[in-house]
């Protein structure tokens, strides 16, 4: 399960909705809009996403996770929009009956999501022009 | 003589701003993305450098080689950021 | 930070006192109690703690995760008393500048929990005598 | 003639179990955790494999082979299952 969304991110909900029973372990991922990068002060982060192809992706990269791990499920949800520090813009969660296979699991999904998705990400700063930036350039969350 | 195609085509980020525009019908007679990239990157300036852009076809990634068909809806993906 | 707890985990809470703005990743781990353990039917848990010594082992693993890992700040709880499936036995919580160190800082936090930390497990069946469970022989989760 | 120890005993888990209390204070001349281990297991019934048993000390892990002083809380720690 992956989603594109307008709205603030319901950790609690999508982890409540996730868990089950059998699940003795459960790891997640939340990278949110941090107040720097690169040296730069960053006031507010706008993503944008081509939204039919990122869902495709999203979906592939989930099967890729299950057929390489041992895991019960996996959910994940991506923001679009203007976001501010603080805000979670991406969040992947996954259930397994052991940590070691919902740590893998989380872990790829995440590198996955973060080169694979058609997503982008606009930087606006302090005393600076706001910046599309990318992958490389960016070090990442 | 060769008809053109018609293609939609959809700007994202990056090239929507310098496209100033979300989308737009186009005649062209680029056999390929690529080069249907270079004549838009001329139109537009968008970065010369075709390297790093990735191109989408009815909504599946493809090659910048695949033939084009008129009626396609292409999308350039410039360096994504998810995350 | 560490602490012994005798009530039900809120990791929602425990979550916002461990963000701040300059976090850009956030990972978690939750250990819950499964339904089943080595072929088993499990119907509820009994953790007991030798609290004084588990909090001193716990604070250094929380400092050998800051020495060994970039991350900006680490958070623990494990519970104590009798648990029942789905209960929260364990939550760990990192947050880092960068998704590799909190991850990478968040298992080695729960791998060393479970094998160093004065703890032990009581094993409540459906069918059979409830059974003390050994890190070695329970395959953890 | 040497004087018995007094030390206080803690047990956790199966150990509290078998000794039946929490807590004890008793005299004994084991000049070491596993000497003192050998002559509760007799007495409780702990599992007689000592090898899986390690030992704090006044709230510090110590080796089996430490030399225990009159007065030390002793508190015997089998194999753990955190998470």
């Amino acid at each position: 399960m992956f989603t594109i969304s307008d709205v603030s991110i319901d950790t609690d909900l999508l982890t409540k909705e996730l868990i089950n029973s059998r699940a003795g372990a459960f790891v997640c991922f939340e990278g949110r809009v941090r107040n720097h990068n690169d040296g730069e002060e960053v006031t507010s982060l706008e993503y944008e996403v081509y939204e039919e192809l990122a869902l495709k992706e999203a979906l592939r990269i989930v099967e890729e996770a299950k057929e390489k791990f041992s895991v019960l499920e996996l959910a994940g949800v991506h923001r679009q929009g203007h976001l501010v520090i603080g805000d979670i813009a991406v969040w992947i969660g996954v259930i397994a009956e052991h940590r070691g296979s919902a740590f893998d699991a989380c872990r790829y999904m995440i590198d996955e999501i973060k080169h694979r998705l058609p997503i982008w990400k606009k930087e606006h700063y302090i005393n600076k022009e706001p910046k599309w930036v990318q992958c490389s350039e960016h070090h990442g969350t | 003589m060769e008809k053109p195609k018609v293609l939609n085509i959809h700007y994202y980020a990056m090239l929507r701003e310098k496209a100033g525009k979300r989308e737009e019908d186009i005649e062209s007679f680029a056999a390929t993305p690529l080069e249907l990239y270079k004549d838009l990157a001329g139109e537009y300036g968008f970065p010369s450098d075709s390297r790093s852009i990735r191109v989408s076809i009815n909504e599946e990634f493809q090659s910048m080689d695949t033939a084009l068909c008129s009626g396609d809806c292409v999308i350039f993906i410039p360096p994504v950021a998810g995350g």
